[in-house]
Order: structure tokens, then C-alpha cells, then sequence
């Protein structure tokens, strides 16, 4: 599982994108990926809010994650 | 001819956003560019730097020029954004609406506007001269 | 430099509005542009002839624009208005805003074309396919 | 005395001025002005309104004219 990272969530992790190996425990829902990289990298909780795109749509924390999905960590947008 | 266009560009050319609006139905066309502004906070800004993520951005942009297009009845409308390194008064967005009467272009430009804002996948760092800051990041 | 453009004009250019309010302070430029409609109450519209009393019109716009530039702190403001015939399509009309945030120019934006329609002595004229008709003349 | 006549106010006269020679009563105050013209030309009253500028400014009805001033008749603007 890959999950894209874009703006802030790319400087607090250091790089572009999060792999989850096989033999890793992956996030089964949007809660679960938000929950376990606020766990790996406290300063996503410092944000004013975090969002997770499930193939290029807004996800609501209750959504299912599969490993054929393409996720990405949204931080506050600041477009314009 | 389709009555949207939608666009992530490396710069933006505002000479012909009047040409890429212009409709024999309408009688107003409602224009806004957001620049870069020299001084934030009291502080220099040397540069502002975009980054996208694309896709969703551009379906996100869609989504907002189909509800303005069906609320207000619009004829065209543009949401065109940039990426990359911008400096002082460059513009970094235009977003237009093309319309009847004025009351609807100007609604419709506002709405472009506010809601690319708050649900658009774009980030905006500004470079100071001895910082940079993730724009709305932080509370 | 001055912040007021003001100015009666045969033929308006769309493309350079853009470039004449940009500023370094503004974060934020508005434009509207009023053009000419085919249809008007269903019924065509061949051309618009507009004709003006130029010292008084270039007065009152002149009134607006220090009215604006004072009551939103406008950085720069454009009124450029076009005489003669127009057809559709045609641009007649060119107001715009450049300010710090973009509420202001907004506003002033609205403000700017709502008051020229009001008390600019410049007169429209219908051209339809049998008759022609002064616009508002008559109740 | 000159009154410099716009839009339908010219078509109403048929021309783009109207002139009071010398000899003529010249009127007084803007409002005379307007009684005035609309007693010869009826097509005025028809108007959705009625406005004289004097000096290039609009004027009250009761701003008084001189032979010197530049008046001209305002029919209902229509720009934009």
C-alpha cells in the first residue's frame, strides 16, 4: 500500500510517498491510516486538520482502505 | 463547445480570460486574480511556491464549475490555477463567470473563488527571508 | 503614479486590465466587464450605440473611483467606458479593483459598476431588427 | 442662453442644443428650465426622470442659471 503525501505531510514525513510493505500491518480504514501516522509522526497532530483522499475523492474516516487504492494524505489547503 | 474550462498551468496568461469567456448570451463577465501580495503579516514575502495534487485537484475544480454553472446559469466559466515558484505580483489563480446579468457573474466568481480555497488539493509556501511556512497548516 | 484610471474610450482592450491594477499590495484584483447581449426580453438585438456627455461622465466616474479607492483602500481602480456602436459581444464597459484581500475588491468591484449605471451621464441606444429604443428612458 | 441636449433628450428637440436668444425670457432656476422645456415639448413628461446639470455637475431645482453657465439636460442614464 502507497499513500501519497503532499505539502506539510511531505516535509513532516521526509519523503513523497508512505509504503506499507506486505508483511506490514496496513490501515484498513481512513481512521486507522490517520490514527497510525499521527502514531509514527506526532506532528500531523499539530495540523489544523487532516484529510485522506481515496482515489482522488475526499474519504470520510469510515472508509474502507484496499491495497489497490490510490490514497493521499491531504493537509490544510491553501490554494489561491 | 464546452462551457468549462478547468486548468493547472505553469503560468498564467490573463490577457485572454476575457476572450475565453465571451458569450453572445451574456451581458457580464465577473473576473477575479488572486496575486501575490508582497507583504504578509507585516512580513516580506520573497516568493510563494505551489504544489498540487493534480488529479484530485482538477476533479475537485470541475466539481465547483458544475454547481456555479447550475446555480447561476452561467455561460462559461474559467478556474485556472498555477503551480510552481510565483513573485510578488504574479497571478496565481483566475477564476471567471460569464452571465446574463451582472448579479450572477458576480455571485458565481465569488463562490469560485472561496470554495477553490477551502477544497482544492493546492498548498501554498511562502518564502520569507529566513523561513518558509506551509500556508493554513498550522492553527 | 496615480491609482485611478478614468477614461471614455471608442474601442476597450480586455487584455491588459489585468496588468494596468497590478500592484504589489494587492492580493486581490476584480473585474467586471459588461458586454453586449444578443437577446434582450426575447427579442434580438442587432447593436448598441452609446453616446456621452464626456466632461460630466468623466467627472462623476472620477467621483466613484476616489469614493472607492477611499472607502476600501484600494491599491488601483479602472473605470474605462466605450462609445459609438458595439455589437454582440463587444465589451462596453470595464470596471476593476485591486486590493490587499479579496473582499475588497469585491465590493468595490460591485460598487464600482452599480454607480456608474446610477449617475454616469452615458446614454444606450437598442438597434433591433424594426425599431430603436433609449434604454430606461421611459418607465 | 445654450442647453446642450443627450440621448432621447435630443431626439424629443430634434436637435443638440437649445438655444434662448436675447430677446427670449430665459429661465431662472433649473426648475423653470424644466417646466420650461417640457411646456414645449411634451415628450419630456413621458421620461422616467428628468435631470439638468449645470457646470458639468447635476444641479437641484433650485440652483439658479446664468447666461454663462454650460447647462445641459439629462435624460435617465443608461451606461453599462
Amino acid at each position: 500500500m502507497n499513500v501519497l503525501l503532499f505539502g506539510i505531510a511531505k516535509d513532516i514525513v521526509g519523503k513523497s510517498q508512505l509504503q506499507f510493505s506486505e508483511a506490514e500491518k496496513t490501515p484498513e480504514t481512513v481512521l486507522e491510516l490517520k490514527e497510525m501516522i499521527s502514531v509514527s509522526f506526532p506532528e500531523f497532530r499539530k495540523l489544523s486538520s487532516l484529510a485522506v483522499a481515496v482515489n482522488s475523492e475526499y474519504a470520510e474516516d469510515n472508509v474502507s482502505l484496499s491495497r489497490n487504492d490510490e490514497i493521499a494524505i491531504i493537509p490544510p489547503v491553501s490554494g489561491g | 463547445m464546452d462551457k468549462k474550462i478547468i486548468e493547472i498551468v505553469d503560468h498564467i496568461d490573463t490577457s485572454q480570460v476575457f476572450s475565453e469567456l465571451s458569450d453572445s448570451k451574456s451581458g457580464g463577465i465577473c473576473v477575479f486574480v488572486g496575486t501575490v501580495r508582497e507583504f504578509t503579516q507585516g512580513e516580506e514575502v520573497i516568493s510563494l511556491e505551489f504544489e498540487t495534487y493534480k488529479k484530485m485537484a482538477l476533479k475537485e475544480m470541475n466539481k465547483i464549475a458544475i454547481t456555479a454553472i447550475d446555480k447561476w446559469q452561467l455561460n462559461k466559466v474559467i478556474i485556472r490555477h498555477a503551480v510552481g515558484v510565483k513573485k510578488v505580483e504574479a497571478p496565481v489563480v483566475i477564476v471567471g463567470a460569464s452571465s446574463a446579468h451582472r448579479d450572477a457573474c458576480f455571485e458565481a466568481c465569488r463562490y469560485l473563488i472561496d470554495t477553490l480555497k477551502e477544497t482544492v488539493p493546492i498548498w501554498k509556501k511562502e518564502y520569507f527571508e529566513n523561513k518558509t511556512v506551509w500556508v493554513s497548516a498550522h492553527p
